[in-house]
């Protein structure tokens, strides 16, 4: 049996396993999913490199599904993170109703997402991106609060996206009948394919979908934050990497071979490249100053996660070895850093019973290690030294300066140093701070919820210590798409006026700065200070109301909010509001056609045989 | 508005059909001879008296050589009759609405009564004689029908055995299909007609099975008829006998 | 005496004949013989198919006059296909609704055998050889589908019925009327011979007879202007009857269809409009099964848009479309299948069976909304259920006619179809139920039909194979008539 | 051409005649609000169709298709008797459907207390 | 040239029949002539050389349609109103 099959059987039938084993135990269902994906892992992990290599001819079409170097970066991604979460939703589930369906269709989506990788054709590739849109839907759905706005709302945009792809598809196909990726490509250095423009945007536009580019990201930040905590994770961190795969495909892999005279338009650093890395630019900015309104922790996060795919996309889009690279790095690291911090929230919501930051506050004493994580991972996400957020922003700065977008860095610049703002908002609303009376009775996470958290941010600091360490794979992934021996030194970044500054001088510094200024804090807070409740109106001007929070939490960024007040009026949800009431009362009168009564239906008939005698009398 | 949309529509659909006649004149021979059988039809006109020994070539052709089609028609007409039974279905409380209307007069029921035999003796002998002369198993059957009508409309009390209705629909279905598959047994296929002796051409006992299908067709269609009349006149709301005479 | 394709017909229409005096000795007769003649077909079918993999194409002779002389009967892949598929779902219905609430055993009778002569019928016009023939089987399904329209009591019923009779009229009248024609023209009424003399009709006359076909035959496959009768003939009839229609009866319209367009004529000369008008029947349907409130009639508009994507493909006219059309309908037929069964328990003592109603069910019926779920997910054409298979060969046979715009409006169309059932669905799970109606679990058999439907979606879903290759032998058959007209005309079983 | 032979008057009152009846039932169907009368209209356009039949199985000067003791020899003569077999099943399922629709009036004039067409559209959109 | 004379004075007949129980507004003389057209129909059968037909036109056309119109139009009502009354009209000419 085929390894690669194998690890996507273990998955599909661990799926029906766990929806099944549900009527036996509830705790069952968690159990066998992660077993399944520890098998799968092990099997990924023991196998050698080369059988990863499936082909299938059913129904008339020759699948083929094969892991290069390209596609193992995104498969460790997925297999690692699955992995973890799966690990955290035992405890996280714990005593939830309908588990079963979370875990069948969770195990879906990572069997979706490895076959996704592993499609060395579009037809498998459309299918495994399906299986997973309507998994991933499922369990965005899962807890069921708001369907309409928000399951509705997903469905409807990957099912946009996916059409686009699928009709992309098919325009490749009416040129070269064929669906095999190698084919394609050869075909596209060979300038076989006439529809290679439309069919690569209309690619594009369906993976824009997955990554929550601007236009099109209105679902993102409700799908992930109704999703249960244990699965955003893997939705933030890898499935929506999924376009940015799909992405890198099309522009790095295939465009690759388009005679630059020929398609120009479409050309790496042309026209659309140049479009998509600014869509993602301002996805980042925009999306960066949605999140710092937020008060929902998890939709904090998510607008975050719909920012930090807007860098991934740059780099991406502007194609020159140094911004994949940055772009890669990031996604790594986004799926690492995301996926804690959503997992964190996941822990506060399940011992605090929720995530708004404006009702709880002070829980560092209560979830240390939670605390711990998300400090771990804040630090990455804000892109400040010492940790590797920091080395993937700086590669991506570098990448587009040399490359001449001076202006697109002021935007990230921008939406980076707001990162900083939002994430150290939930750093102190949830964990700083006054202790509230009604969590005094939270506790910790169990531990198998703490230790894929920890293990995550352990990583996050090797990481960070040594950046290296990732850039051998991807460069190693690089290669398949053509970017050979892109050459990196380990923790060395060459800054625009030539010259070099080494890394490590600079984590170190900030990291002896850190620790320093957190022993005079902790020193300093040990006397004079005292804990007052969030209710206590003795640290107040003012003559409050009763019970009325005073606390930072509220109105957190109250002068910022008041000052950018007009970027926030327009809502981009707006415009899709309308064109759907739009569309509805269209629909509506469409179907008064059917007026009801059984003489118009006649009437119809006949005006309708004789308009196609009319015509057919001549013009045939 | 609308009339004059349809009448419009009414001169175009017109002018079209009569284009399309236009390639198909009247009293034209389009058959050819009937010894070159060019034509289906030159083949029966050529065939009938040879292979059925049936003198009436139209009856020839609904029994035999277009048989499955008559088959296919008397379900028609049973699957209405049963179709009619659902539709005007009343529950068993509600069933025993009396036919109520005003009796009939004298020689209305006069007529019926003498008129019945001699309409159902002519039916039957249509029906008998449908392979020799015009007429066959549809036309005697519904002037059966029409004798019953007339007794369930002299007579409003006239009291139609359904059980009987049933018994000959059905028999008389069961005897068409099994003679289909009799010939289908001895090895032959639906409806074949050659294990049956052929008869001489004009008598009565001629066209094999013809005459018996057709009798069978006879019964069945007078009894489906007969049911579906029944059903329609049965259903009766109280308002309507005094709407029909103003 | 061995299965031959007139045990189709033959058999029925004498248990039809026989059920009414049966029942009057034991009632129970009038369910279980439409049920023994439902599992008959299964085995003619399966016979059948046999042999018509082994010698080629069957035709038999009725009444012993070889083909143009009289009504033959021609059994290949592609009539083959059709009537498997309607013998399977014939025999599904059947056993659903076994035990189906009926008021007493008059209309028990009628019901079941009303069931029986729609499948016959269609079955009929399936394996006919002669277009009359055809005419005669089409009149018998209306007959029947009239019927079982109006079968619940109440007005709602009579007025679909009669809406129903109102358009298939004009059917039959122009059905007629073209084969009037034709056989003015051509002295003959048999399809294959037809098919060898079509060439002599004169040009604007065969257009004439094939706008006729094409309206008349429309109505039956509820092509966009003329399927006004559908919605509502769709939700007044029983649940189980629905998905007759849906399964059953419109696929006997499109058999018509293609066997008039393909083997009678050419496609190209109308396949354009086929093309076009398949469009917007989807269109439409689509865009006014968004607005619905009731399930059924929900599902009645899903399912006039289905069958004009199959139109389209037909329009198209190659092969491959050919065998896509043929694959939507079979996944048309199971998928709607099960989800009208679904919705007959789920919406069983409802009377006005508005979506509404179905708020919270999943947690009474936590089987039946699955296969609900399941068969919306399966219909709206998502991997690995089989309706996506159905949905790719389509677009891939548009793709190979360059009909670009087409693809992208049925894919667009299919975004609104997601919509609704998505709807649906999520008003099945994630609402909370706010009154009980009073509620009846399906038995055993109602189980076993939606389960086997069931795992035939996720079956072909997972492995086409399954079918492809006999619907690939179908297809072809259709395309290439010489061997059609040929076996017609030559060789045929005494 | 224009000359009025025996040829043109037969066809054109023949075809005529059936295919205004044909279109006056359409016409009936279509416009007529009452029930009944678009049942009239739909019979009207039967016989029509049914005439068309006979019509077009016409030969001039035919006889009857069918076989006399006297007169096996004219077979020549003979009308085309398939149209007139076709158009015996037609008027029997015409008759079926006929009384279908009206027993359905029936039903619908109970419930709806109107025979009118165009306020018996309870079942729309 | 006598049958041409017969023909066409039959169809105008026909024609004028059908016109008739198209216009009338009383359904019972409409259905009355309706069978008259059946009546005429089933003469033409006759002279058309398809006594088959004409006998089962005259046997279902006449009588059975008719009657069965008939039956209807008692079960319902007699006259076709074309005005539309406001609401469920169950009110019939029937003063």
């Amino acid at each position: 049996m085929n390894t690669l099959a194998l690890i996507l059987l273990i998955l599909f039938s661990g799926a029906i396993v766990a929806f099944l084993s549900e009527k036996v135990s509830k705790f069952l269902p968690s159990l066998i999913a992660f077993i399944s994906i520890t098998a799968a892992g092990i099997l990924f992990y023991t196998s050698p490199a080369d059988v990863f290599n499936f082909k299938l001819s059913m129904a008339g079409l020759n699948f083929t599904l094969k892991i290069d170097e390209f596609s193992r970066l995104f498969v460790h991604m997925i297999i690692g993170l699955s992995w973890l979460a799966s690990m955290y939703a035992v405890g996280y589930m714990q005593n939830k109703e309908r588990q079963g369906t979370f875990f069948f269709n969770m195990l879906l989506s990572i069997g979706g997402m490895l076959g996704i990788v592993a499609a060395r054709d579009l037809v498998s590739f459309f299918v495994f991106w399906e299986i997973m849109t309507w998994s991933s839907f499922l369990i965005v759905v899962w807890t069921g609060a708001d369907f309409r706005r928000t399951g509705i709302w997903y469905m409807v945009f990957s099912a946009m996206g996916a059409y686009a792809m699928l009709m992309a598809i098919m325009m490749i196909y009416s040129d070269i009948h064929t669906f095999n990726i190698d084919e394609i490509i050869a075909a596209i250095a060979e300038q076989r394919l006439p529809h290679l423009v439309e069919a690569s945007v209309l690619l594009l536009f369906g993976f824009s979908v997955k990554a929550a580019l601007m236009p099109l990201h209105v679902w993102a930040p409700n799908a992930y934050t109704q999703a249960p905590a244990a699965y955003t994770a893997i939705f933030s961190g890898v499935l929506s990497k999924m376009g940015i795969f799909g992405m890198a495909l099309v522009l790095l892999s295939m465009l690759k071979f388009a005679n630059p005279a020929d398609f120009s338009l479409v050309y790496i650093n042309g026209f659309i490249g140049q479009i998509l890395a600014w869509l993602g630019a301002i996805t980042a900015a925009i999306a960066t100053l949605y999140a710092l309104i937020q008060t929902d922790a998890k939709k904090l996060l998510a607008y975050s996660s719909v920012a930090q795919l807007g860098y991934i996309t740059i780099g991406i889009a502007i194609g020159t070895p140094l911004s994949v690279m940055a772009s890669l790095f990031l996604a790594v690291l986004h799926a690492l850093f995301k996926g804690t911090l959503f997992l964190a929230m996941g822990a506060v919501e399940r011992q605090a019973g929720t995530t708004d930051m404006t009702k709880i506050s002070g829980l560092i004493r209560r979830m240390p290690w939670t605390f711990f994580v998300t400090l771990v991972s804040i630090i990455s996400l804000a892109g400040v030294p010492p940790l590797a957020g920091f080395v993937g922003k700086w590669m991506l700065y570098e990448a587009l300066i040399t490359n001449g977008n001076v202006f697109m860095v002021v935007v990230v610049f921008f939406s980076s140093t707001a990162a900083f703002l939002y994430s150290y908002r939930i750093l102190f609303g949830i964990f700083l701070g006054q202790e509230e009376d009604d969590t005094a009775h939270v506790k910790e996470a169990p531990l198998s919820m703490i230790l894929p958290m920890v293990v995550m941010a352990l990583l996050l600091i090797a990481l960070g210590t040594y950046p290296g360490l990732l850039f051998d794979p991807i460069a190693q992934g690089m290669t398949v798409l053509g970017f050979e021996n892109v050459t990196w030194q380990m923790t060395v970044l060459s800054n625009v006026w030539g010259n070099t500054v080494n890394l490590m001088y600079i984590s170190t510094t900030i990291g002896v700065a850190f620790v320093a200024a957190l022993l005079f804090l902790t020193l300093k807070g040990r006397k004079g200070s005292r804990n007052v409740g969030t209710k206590d109106i003795s640290t107040s001007g003012e003559i409050p109301l009763e019970h009325e929070n005073l606390t930072y939490q509220l109105d957190f960024f109250k002068p910022f909010e008041r000052a950018a007040s007009p970027l926030y009026r327009r809502k981009m949800t707006k415009i899709y509001d309308d064109l759907s009431n739009g569309l509805d009362a269209l629909f509506d009168f469409t179907r008064k056609i059917y007026t009801g009564n059984g003489q118009t239906y006649a009437l119809y008939v006949v005006i309708f045989l004789v308009a196609l005698l009319i015509y057919v009398q001549n013009t045939l | 508005m609308k009339r004059f949309l349809v009448i419009f529509l009414m001169l175009a659909l017109g002018f079209y059909l009569i284009q399309a006649l236009h390639f198909v004149p009247f009293g034209a021979n389009r058959m050819g001879a009937p010894a070159d059988k060019k034509t289906v039809a030159a083949f029966y006109l050529n065939e009938t008296v040879p292979q059925t020994a049936v003198a009436n070539v139209v009856t020839a052709i609904v029994v035999n050589y277009r048989g499955f089609d008559t088959l296919g028609e008397v379900t028609v007409l049973f699957l209405a009759t049963t179709g009619l039974a659902s539709i005007l279905y009343k529950r068993r409380d509600e069933e025993e609405t009396e036919r109520v209307s005003k009796p009939s007069s004298t020689i209305l029921q006069t007529g019926a009564k003498v008129l019945f035999p001699l309409v159902v003796i002519l039916g039957v002998y249509v029906f008998v004689h449908g392979h020799l002369t015009p007429g066959g198993g549809f036309q005697g059957g519904a002037i059966i029908a029409t004798g019953f009508l007339l007794m369930l409309i002299a007579y409003q009390k006239y009291h139609l055995s359904h059980s009987m209705l049933t018994w000959v629909e059905s028999l008389a279905g069961i005897l068409f299909v099994s003679i289909g598959l009799w010939g289908l047994i001895t090895g032959g296929t639906f409806l074949e007609n050659s294990w049956f002796p052929k008869g001489t051409l004009n008598s009565l006992i001629s066209g094999g099975a013809i005459p018996i299908i057709y009798i069978a067709v006879g019964f069945k269609v007078a009894a489906e008829l007969t049911g579906v009349l029944d059903i329609l006149l049965s259903t009766k709301d109280d308002k309507s006998a005094s709407n029909i005479q103003q | 005496m061995s299965i031959t394709p007139v045990h189709y017909i033959a058999v029925p229409l004498a248990a039809a004949f026989l059920i009414p005096i049966l029942s009057k000795f034991h009632k129970e007769t009038a369910r279980i013989i439409p049920g023994l003649v439902f599992s008959y077909f299964l085995v003619i079918s399966f016979v059948l198919m046999r042999q018509v993999s082994n010698t080629g194409i069957i035709s038999e002779t009725i009444a012993g006059w070889r083909a143009p002389w009289g009504i033959n009967l021609v059994f290949g892949y592609f009539s083959g296909f059709f009537a498997t598929l309607m013998s399977v779902i014939g025999f599904l219905t059947w056993l659903y609704s076994y035990r189906f609430k009926l008021v007493d055993s008059k209309p028990a009778m009628s019901y079941y055998i009303l069931l029986m002569m729609l499948v016959t019928g269609s079955i009929g016009i399936v394996i006919t050889g002669d277009i009359f023939n055809m005419f005669v089987f089409l009149e018998i399904v209306a007959i029947s589908a009239f019927s079982l329209t109006s079968f619940y009591p109440g007005r709602d019923g009579a007025e679909a019925a009669f809406k129903y009779l109102l358009i298939a009229s004009f059917s039959s009248f122009l059905i007629l009327l073209a084969v009037l024609l034709l056989y003015t023209q051509t002295g003959t009424l048999n399809i294959a011979e037809l098919s060898t003399k079509v060439h002599l009709i004169p040009q604007s006359l065969k257009l004439t007879i094939l706008v006729m076909f094409v309206v008349g035959l429309g109505i039956e496959s509820e092509l966009f202007p003329l399927n006004g009768w559908a919605p509502d003939a769709y939700s007044q009839a029983p649940a189980p009857v629905g998905a007759v229609f849906a399964g059953v009866v419109v696929k006997g319209g499109i058999y018509a269809t293609m066997r008039v367009m393909f083997t009678m004529f050419d496609i190209n000369e109308m396949g354009q409009i086929l093309l076009i008008l398949g469009l917007i029947t989807t269109i439409i349907a689509e865009v006014a099964a968004i607005k619905q409130t009731q399930v059924k009639r929900m599902l009645a508009y899903s399912s006039i848009g289905q069958m004009g994507v199959v139109m389209m493909a037909i329009g198209i006219g190659t092969e491959d479309a050919v065998f896509a059309a043929l694959f939507m309908m079979f996944n048309h037929a199971i998928i709607k299948g099960l989800l009208f069964f679904s919705t007959g328990f789920l919406l069983h003592n409802s009377l006005t069976k508005t979506i509404a109603e179905m708020k919270g069910v999943a947690k009474k019926f936590p089987v039946l909304s699955f296969m609900f779920a399941l068969g919306s997910f399966a219909i709206v054409g998502l991997p690995p259920f089989s309706g996506f298979w159905s949905k790719l060969y389509f677009l891939m046979a548009a793709a190979d006619a360059k009909l670009f715009s087409m693809i992208a409006l049925v894919l667009a169309v299919s975004i609104v179809e997601i919509v609704y059932y998505f709807r649906v669905v999520g008003v099945m799970y994630y609402h909370q139920p706010d009154e009980s109606l009073p509620t009846k679990q399906p038995g055993l058999n109602a189980y076993f039909v939606m389960g086997f439907l069931a795992a035939l979606i996720i079956g072909v879903g997972v492995y086409p194979d399954l079918i492809t290759n006999f619907l690939h032998a179908a297809a072809y058959e259709l395309t290439h008539k010489t061997e059609y007209v040929q076996t017609v005309l030559t060789q045929f079983v005494r | 051409m224009c000359s009025f032979d025996y040829q043109t008057i037969m066809s054109i009152s023949i075809y005529g005649s059936s295919v205004v009846l044909m279109l006056l039932g359409l016409y009936a169907v279509l416009v007529k609000k009452n029930l009944i009368k678009i049942v009239i209209g739909l019979s009207i356009v039967d016989s029509g169709l049914h005439l068309l039949f006979v019509a077009v199985g016409y030969l001039h000067n035919g006889t009857a298709p069918i076989f006399s003791p006297e007169a096996v020899d004219k077979v020549n003569q003979m009308v085309d008797p398939v149209p007139q077999a076709l158009v015996l099943t037609a008027i029997v399922i015409g008759f079926a459907t006929t009384a279908v629709a009206l027993s359905l009036v029936i039903r619908l004039y109970k419930h709806h207390k109107t025979a009118r067409i165009d306020q018996i559209k309870s079942l729309k959109w | 040239m006598f049958y041409a004379g017969i023909f066409s004075f039959l169809a105008l007949l026909l024609i004028a029949s059908a016109w008739y129980a198209i216009r009338q507004k009383d359904l019972l003389y409409g259905v009355i002539a309706t069978g008259v057209v059946s009546l005429i129909l089933s003469v033409m059968f006759l002279l058309l050389q398809a006594p088959d037909v004409a006998l089962t036109e005259a046997a279902i056309g006449i009588a059975l349609t008719t009657i069965a119109f008939v039956i209807t139009i008692r079960n319902t009502e007699r006259y076709e109103n074309d005005k539309v009354e406001s609401g469920f009209q169950n009110k019939t000419k029937e003063e």
